[in-house]
């Protein structure tokens, strides 16, 4: 009985980031247009790109490898996978257990490493840049997330999520100087990682300044779609962890009976929603910065996820 | 049990005498390797025995050579007994592939008789347990790999590599010999349990921690004692890279690990900050000097170094814990620096013979002069995928345990009561991470540019599948790493007897677990299960592509890449090895390689071509070693005047001699 | 019989000395003295079986005994190289037959005087010995008459001679304080009398004797700063001799310092040997192994690390104790055997490549691989690299100060370094790469050299005890 | 008293054997280099011979006999010959200025003093007073070797220290069977082969200067 319910909520939990996920773009993209006095597409356009794309042929370049073709599943696997294991709406997930905060991390790390090797594969100049930034820039966000997660593991005495969210959401925490800045690395890190302005802009193809669209320049039909969707659960992803290490109010507790579960999926909505809309406001108010703008973009969230962890000690002691 | 691996060591020793008559045969390389490679199979099966055996015996053995009053000490404990199997495994990899890579050596006299050689001085090492058989086997094996390296002696660059590299390894001999002149004690008791018999005080332990750190660094490769590594490594025949890389730093690792674990007796806290102070710059400095190379070997050359200080900083890890007594964490850390040591082992050795199959296919090292081999050697290119992924610690693949692990013991850090430690050990962990995230970005420049692409040169378009025997070693290598990465709970467990001599504690027992999870400390805190994740990926990934091409469309067709308007581009337009290291090399490489790009743009209408040089400095040559070329320089110059007095002066210098002894006794 | 075995060492010699200046042929005479060489290598050996009685002029004990069959063997092993060697400086016309005769009578001379001095058992007698020895490869050396030659010869003869007078002056200084004791006569100059009554001889006098003797004999053993003429007689006299010098004349001379080091080490109030000797042997160490970055020629090089290891060799001497002396006297016999294999080696190069110019030699292992592996088998024993001999005894010299006195331990250490350094940067081009250089496939027989290095490499990897406790009651001795 | 004559006839001999090596040192013309030589060697001559009587030894007769001979008379007559037929330049140019020479000179013999007075009076007066000399007598030579430039000078000078040698020989007494050897071997060393040196330098260099020879060292070419 206990496996079945674990069963269901577990793929329950997977269909539903599945499923969540373009409705978040989507979202976002309305929020900007709307920001900008625009009509801006209707909330479902990404799934109806999506399924278009979908249905197209794929036209591949005339060199490109078996490895080129294989990526897009093996990027998408990764992805939604790892954004599976991240507690939604509710933190007692049959299979946490089975990679804890690390390891979701080196899982959308090794999602990033083949998305580079695409970008390679067909031999383009445009592939070269974007690659070559992309592994640049994950230089920097790979160790400003991980020193996060060090700070937020060491307070919480877990890398486990369900563990640091049942924790965070229990009064031990208090306020703590280090959590604060964990929580600003952490952001700043997501726009990093999503491609978001002011780091990437997902709507532009200008050369210059791309990154993420640059690499998937070649890719097209299917594979584009898949790619698409990997990375808005790739967004869904961040969202719902900075929702679950940060605002773990209202997250049903394990083996929570079907009332809590629901009440958890409510808080799970507002939570999204807000942290939508707070991107949505960011991303308008600012602008695009130049490429080797962003390591120092960067740096500083490696500086405060740094001074987190041994900011830590103090607020401790506190 | 010993004493069968002494006869295959001997057997191994037997086999460079014959290798020199067999040299000139067709079939000689062959039967040398082969033999070797039955030989180390066994040994590595006589390890795995003795490592795995329920209440193992320690086995040893003295035989009368060496010192006379001595003899020579050998012994199987679970240290040497992991050594011995890492040794082998990596010696049985390389014999197997040499089989058919060795066949294009074309001066083989120069290879075959120091092969078995080098194999046989590094099992002995790892056996011997009195310091003069230690040494001796140390250093035989430093001057069997030098000829190795110097076997392609037409290169100048390689015979100076070798000089570099014999002169470091001489250093790290005698910094060694110094430890255990300390060791060892007026009483000159050289056997090891004599030596563990007697205690010494802090300061002297220092001192040894100092000199082994010297000895053992300098032929692992740490940061600044690595000069003579990605010189020498790169000029040897792959298959003796391979085992450089990935089995002879470990050997040093090996006798580090033997020195302070064993011999030194209860560690101090401070020598575990020496440790971390000088693992993690080890591991990102060598990250970011791969990063910077075009040289596909010497990149791998670097990245063992990178390798080395992570193992480096689990020992410091493990140091520290174990100073403050809390055995269980020093445990953890142990562990997961001998995991790493294997699993670099597997993944170097891999990648480098990898490295050496292009070598044969094209003949070239540069990058930029490959590419695009994806298409012409399929096989290897699959298996050096593995091998990258592996080696920049993404799961589901070993490399990622071993750092996983290191990460969880970084993160036990809080409990420790110094607070040097308390704030220098996060730090670390964040180089840590630096190392990691930097090895993602190296390794996809050396697999996309040299494989992924267009053909940059003739040779590369040309390329052939290599041998058969290379590909099984490469493909048996790779799934080595799948292994040790998705069941890592095995290994651990069979590294439980060795930690619990050294730290005097193991991990917890992870074989009982639930879906072979592996659990540091207790899963309320930290798990991880690389089996169910690979199967997750594997099962999504296949049920999209399945859902995919059922219910939407399968089909595609070829066009040409999206090229701006410009049809049909050179290959030269793409991205090469430099210039994807670019944006790194101005956010790291400003400031550590003082690198400066000059480039020249003529003005418009002028045919003159534009120019773009990047300048940089090793800034530790040139702060280390330069130095000391130079003051010796300086001093042979000044001295040399000598050779050159006339009768007369030298009659003075007798004179004078003689005053000044008189002066003395009349004094 | 047992005085027989004894006289013969010193007779065979001498009385083939003799008979080789009188014979004309020299292809004959090279035979003869190879076989000259052969009887004596195989009398001295016999003293093992039975051990002769020392009379007033001539003992044997554990000490000598080492030294007497090292030199013999040596020798014999050195005249088979220089039948085989000089045959082809005849052919190259370096040499007359004229000249040879005198050479090879000068080589069983040299041989009776060096017996003479190390089984001499009065003072007076053993520096008679020694200064015959010295004169004769003074000759030697001269032998080519080339500018260079005599230039050698001539610096050798004059610092040589110095060394005499010093030598002569400090035995006279210990007669003078042995007479009060022992009386006039013969006994006050006998090391069986001397060692036994040293303890009440005037300190005074024998501090001043032993500086006078450290600087005569320490002239022949080539310690900095005496040894300006080592370098130059080792490269331009013919190779066999700089065998011979690097391989045993210094030994002859180092043994000479033993014994006294013995007696004063019997003699309270002295001011101990060993600091004296420890300070010259680490400016020997330090200062030969610096010379040798600049080195151009090839046999001058080796010379040079001769004087390096002599140093060595002093230093452990001058430590003292049963396991620096064991040290001492097994990296004495190891290097005698290396170093003159390693000139067998460098005789054979530059008569195949016509030169001794480091320069001009290049890619040796590729022309002659034989000659080529050979050389640099002795330079890998050399400069102390296992499983060789020399790493052992190095082990222990190092191993057993460091315990006693850290820092000349890390000195030496050092010096060691430098050496292994310069030795190698220069070699490393001659063996390998491109070749160079005229290539001639040399004929001679490898057969001295590679019995050499055969032995050098048993030694790395097992003593046999009879040598290890031979070696152990002389280090005892030796004190 | 009878004591204290040996003692002073020997004390003023040996005195004056060293006076004569300070007046080696002052000159700079060969010929009277020479002369000053074989006053030295007479003076030994004497002094051996002194030795001879108050030891009763005869054999020291024969020591002094042949000092006399052959170092007072062969050996400088011999050198005169080789100078003349080398025909060198009568000067000497000397490497230091000979008051700088006679001022270390004087150094030498009172360094020597303070070696061997500190030996203890146990052994006679004697042979303490003799070494003395005959140490500074050595000493001296060396230096004339040392500050010499001249082949011939510096064998002059090393035949001096034999002297000096011969003196300390003859000083210990009852010393057996070194005289012969001290002397045979001055007179092998100075006569036979420095003899046979000096001919080949001849026949292959113009003089006998040993820069000459300097100029051919073996790194130099």
């Amino acid at each position: 009985m206990r496996m079945i319910h674990d069963l269901v909520s577990q793929g329950a939990e997977m269909l539903l980031v599945l499923l969540l996920a373009p409705l978040l773009t989507g979202f976002v993209r309305k929020v900007k247009a709307r920001l900008l006095r625009r009509q801006g597409p209707p909330l479902l356009q990404p799934y109806r790109d999506l399924v278009r794309l979908l249905r197209k042929d794929v036209v591949l370049a005339v060199n490109a490898s078996w490895l080129f073709r294989a990526i897009p599943y093996i990027i998408f696997a990764g992805t939604w996978v790892a954004a599976s294991l991240v507690p939604t709406f509710g933190s007692g997930l049959m299979f946490s257990w089975s990679a804890d905060l690390i390891a979701i991390i080196a899982l959308l790390g090794s999602a990033r490493f083949f998305l580079a090797l695409a970008g390679m594969d067909v031999g383009t100049a445009f592939g070269g840049i974007g690659s070559s930034r992309e592994v640049m820039i994950a230089s920097l966000a790979e160790p400003a997330i991980l020193i996060t997660v060090f700070a937020v593991a060491m307070i919480a005495g877990s890398t486990q999520l369900s563990t640091i969210a049942e924790f965070m959401g229990s009064s031990a925490v208090g306020l703590r100087v280090s959590l604060g800045m964990a929580l600003v690395a952490l952001i700043i890190v997501a726009i990093a990682e999503n491609g978001r302005i002011p780091v990437d802009n997902p709507a532009t193809h200008l050369e210059l300044t791309m990154v993420h669209e640059a690499m998937v320049l070649e890719y097209s039909g299917r594979h584009l779609a898949l790619i698409d969707l990997s990375s808005q659960l790739k967004l869904l992803l961040y969202l719902s962890m900075i929702a679950c290490i940060f605002i773990p109010w209202g997250a049903a507790a394990p083996q929570a009976t079907i009332l809590s579960l629901a009440v958890g999926a409510l808080t799970y909505m507002v939570k999204l929603t807000a942290c939508a809309l707070a991107l949505a406001v960011f991303e308008t108010s600012i602008a695009k910065m130049r490429v080797f703008r962003i390591p120092e973009f960067l740096g500083a969230a490696l500086m405060l996820a740094l001074l987190a962890t041994l900011l830590r000690f103090v607020s401790g002691s506190l | 049990m010993i004493v069968l691996a002494l006869a295959c060591v001997a057997v191994l020793l037997a086999l460079s005498p014959l290798a020199i008559a067999l040299a000139a045969q067709p079939r000689g390389s062959g039967l040398i390797y082969g033999a070797s490679f039955i030989i180390s199979l066994a040994l590595c099966t006589i390890a795995l025995i003795d490592l795995l055996a329920p209440a193992r015996p320690v086995f040893s053995l003295v035989l009368p050579i060496g010192l006379p009053w001595l003899g020579a000490h050998f012994r199987i404990d679970a240290l040497s007994a992991f050594f011995l199997a890492v040794v082998n495994f990596g010696g049985a990899a390389a014999s197997l592939f040499a089989l058919g890579y060795g066949r294009h050596e074309e001066e083989p006299a120069r290879v075959l008789p120091f092969y078995p050689a080098y194999l046989a001085a590094m099992n002995i090492v790892v056996m011997a347990h009195d310091a003069f058989t230690f040494l001796v086997a140390w250093e035989f094996m430093s001057l069997a790999s030098w000829a190795l390296v110097v076997s392609h002696h037409r290169d100048v660059e390689n015979i100076r590599a070798g000089y570099v590299y014999l002169l470091m390894a001489s250093f790290g001999t005698l910094a060694l010999l110094l430890a255990f002149g300390v060791l060892a004690g007026a009483g000159g008791h050289y056997d090891f349990d004599s030596i563990r018999a007697t205690p010494l005080t802090p300061l002297l332990s220092g001192a040894v921690l100092l000199a082994a750190l010297l000895g053992a660094g300098s032929k692992a490769g740490l940061v600044p004692l690595h000069a003579w590594l990605p010189l020498a490594h790169p000029a040897a025949p792959s298959h003796v890279s391979g085992l450089m890389s990935g089995v002879m730093t470990k050997v040093a690792v090996y006798g580090f690990v033997r020195i302070v674990f064993d011999l030194l007796g209860p560690p101090e806290w401070w020598w575990s900050i020496v440790l971390l102070a000088i693992g993690g710059p080890s591991a990102t400095l060598g990250v970011l000097y791969a990063l910077m190379q075009r040289d596909i070997k010497r990149v791998l050359a670097y990245s063992t170094i990178e390798n080395i200080g992570i193992i480096f900083v689990g020992l410091g890890l493990a140091l520290a814990f174990k100073a403050e007594g809390m055995a269980w964490v020093a445990a953890l850390a142990f562990t997961a620096a001998l995991l790493h040591v294997l699993n670099h082992a597997a993944f170097k050795s891999l990648l480098f013979f990898g490295a050496g199959s292009l070598l044969n296919a094209t003949g070239e090292r540069d990058m930029e002069k490959l590419g695009g081999l994806i298409h012409r050697m399929p096989q290897t290119a699959a298996a050096m995928l593995i091998g990258c992924v592996a080696i920049s610690a993404l799961p589901p693949f070993n490399g990622f345990v071993s750092e996983w692990l290191t990460f969880q013991a970084i993160l036990l850090s809080p409990q420790l009561p110094s607070w040097g430690l308390k704030l220098i050990i996060p730090a670390v962990g964040g180089l840590l991470a630096l190392a990691a995230a930097l090895a993602a970005a190296c390794f996809v420049k050396l697999y996309g540019i040299s494989f992924l692409g267009r053909a940059r040169s003739a040779a590369a378009s040309e390329a052939k599948e290599v041998d058969a025997f290379s590909q099984v070693t490469l493909f048996a290598l790779a799934a080595f790493c799948l292994v040790a990465g998705t069941l890592p709970g095995l290994f651990i467990d069979a590294l439980a007897p060795v930690a619990k001599t050294m730290v005097g504690n193991s991990m917890p027992q992870q074989a009982g677990l639930q879906w072979l999870t592996i659990v540091p400390i207790a899963e309320s805190r930290s798990s991880y299960n690389g089996l169910l994740l690979f199967a997750f990926v594997l099962l999504s990934g296949s049920i999209a592509a399945l859902a995919i091409h059922r219910l939407a469309s399968d089909r595609f067709r070829r066009a040409p890449a999206w090229d701006c308007g410009f049809p049909d581009p050179d290959p030269v337009i793409q991205y090469t090895a430099s210039s994807f290291s670019q944006p790194i090399r101005r956010v790291f490489g400003s400031t550590i390689f003082a690198a400066r790009e000059i480039g020249e743009m003529p003005p418009p209408g002028s045919n003159v071509p534009a120019r773009f040089v990047v300048d940089m400095h090793d800034p530790i040559w040139e702060a280390l070693y330069a130095p000391i070329g130079k003051a010796i320089g300086f001093a042979t110059e000044r001295i040399n005047v000598l050779q050159f007095l006339t009768i007369r002066r030298y009659l003075t210098l007798v004179f004078v001699a003689l005053i000044v002894l008189l002066v003395v006794l009349a004094l | 019989m047992t005085v027989d075995a004894l006289a013969a060492i010193l007779l065979i010699p001498a009385v083939s000395a003799a008979i080789l200046a009188l014979m004309p042929d020299y292809r004959l005479t090279a035979t003869l003295n190879v076989v000259a060489a052969l009887f004596t290598f195989l009398t001295a050996l016999s003293l093992f079986v039975v051990e002769p009685v020392s009379g007033q002029y001539l003992l044997v004990d554990d000490l000598n005994k080492v030294f007497i069959v090292l030199t013999t063997f040596v020798g014999f092993t050195t005249s088979v190289f220089s039948a085989s060697y000089i045959g082809h400086e005849i052919e190259t016309g370096r040499l007359t037959p004229a000249f040879l005769r005198f050479y090879h009578a000068m080589y069983q001379t040299l041989m009776f005087a060096m017996n003479l001095a190390l089984v001499a058992n009065n003072i007076g007698l053993m520096w008679v010995a020694v200064e015959v020895a010295t004169l004769t490869t003074v000759l030697m050396v001269g032998i080519y008459r080339t500018h260079e030659a005599l230039e050698a010869a001539w610096k050798y003869f004059i610092l040589g001679s110095v060394g005499i007078a010093l030598a002569l002056f400090g035995t006279i200084l210990v007669y003078m304080a042995a007479r009060p004791v022992i009386g006039e006569g013969l006994d006050a100059m006998t090391w069986t009398v001397l060692v036994t009554r040293a303890a009440a001889f005037d300190p005074a006098l024998l501090n001043v004797a032993f500086v006078f003797l450290l600087l005569g004999y320490g002239t022949k053993v080539g310690l900095a700063p005496l040894h300006a003429w080592l370098p130059d007689a080792h490269a331009e006299g013919p190779t066999p001799i700089s065998a011979v010098l690097s391989g045993l004349l210094l030994n002859v001379a180092l043994y000479a310092l033993l014994r006294f080091k013995m007696m004063l080490a019997v003699s309270v109030g002295t001011i101990a040997p060993g600091p004296l000797m420890v300070v010259m042997g680490l400016i020997s160490v330090i200062f030969a192994s610096l010379m040798l970055y600049r080195r151009r020629d090839i046999k001058r090089m080796f010379a040079y690390s001769s004087i390096e290891h002599m140093g060595i060799i002093v230093f452990a001497f001058g430590m003292g104790g049963p396991l620096a002396n064991f040290a001492g006297l097994l990296h004495m016999t190891m290097h005698s055997l290396t170093k003159s294999a390693i000139f067998f080696a460098v005789g054979h190069v530059a008569q195949v490549k016509g030169t001794q110019k480091i320069a001009d030699i290049g890619g040796l292992t590729v022309t002659n691989p034989v000659l080529g592996w050979g050389l640099m088998l002795g330079v890998i024993a050399i400069v102390g690299l296992p499983p060789l001999g020399i790493f052992m005894s190095e082990f222990l010299v190092v191993s057993s100060t460091f315990a006693r006195a850290p820092w000349l331990a890390a000195i030496l250490v050092l010096g060691i370094l430098i050496a292994l350094g310069g030795l190698l940067m220069r070699i490393n081009l001659v063996m390998f790469g491109a070749p160079k250089g005229v290539t001639k496939p040399a004929e001679a027989s490898y057969v001295p050299m590679f019995t050499h290095l055969a032995l050098v490499f048993m030694a790395g990897v097992y003593l046999p005890s009879a040598l290890v406790s031979g070696f152990q009651n002389v280090a005892r001795l030796l004190g | 008293m009878q004591h204290s004559l040996e003692f002073d006839v020997a004390h003023l001999l040996a005195g004056s054997l060293v006076l004569a090596s300070f007046m080696m040192l002052y000159q700079d013309r060969l010929y009277s280099l020479l002369n000053v030589y074989a006053l030295h060697a007479m003076v030994l001559a004497l002094s051996v011979a002194w030795q001879a009587l108050v030891q009763n030894a005869p054999h020291l007769y024969v020591t002094a006999f042949i000092a006399l001979t052959f170092k007072a008379i062969i050996i400088p007559v011999a050198l005169h010959r080789i100078i003349v037929r080398l025909g060198i330049h009568r000067e000497i140019e000397t490497a230091v200025g000979v008051g700088l020479t006679m001022m270390a000179g004087i150094g030498l013999v009172a360094l020597s003093m303070v070696v061997m007075l500190r030996v203890t009076p146990g052994a006679d007066a004697l042979a303490r007073e003799d070494l003395a000399f005959a140490l500074s007598v050595v000493l001296l030579g060396l230096l004339i070797m040392v500050t010499r430039r001249n082949a011939v000078s510096q064998v002059v000078g090393f035949m001096s220290l034999e002297n000096g040698l011969v003196l300390a020989a003859t000083g210990a007494k009852g010393m057996p069977l070194v005289v012969e050897i001290s002397v045979a071997f001055s007179v092998l060393i100075a006569f036979i082969v420095i003899g046979i040196f000096l001919f080949r330098i001849r026949e292959r260099f113009d003089s006998v200067d040993i820069q000459a020879l300097d100029r051919f060292r073996g790194e130099r070419r």
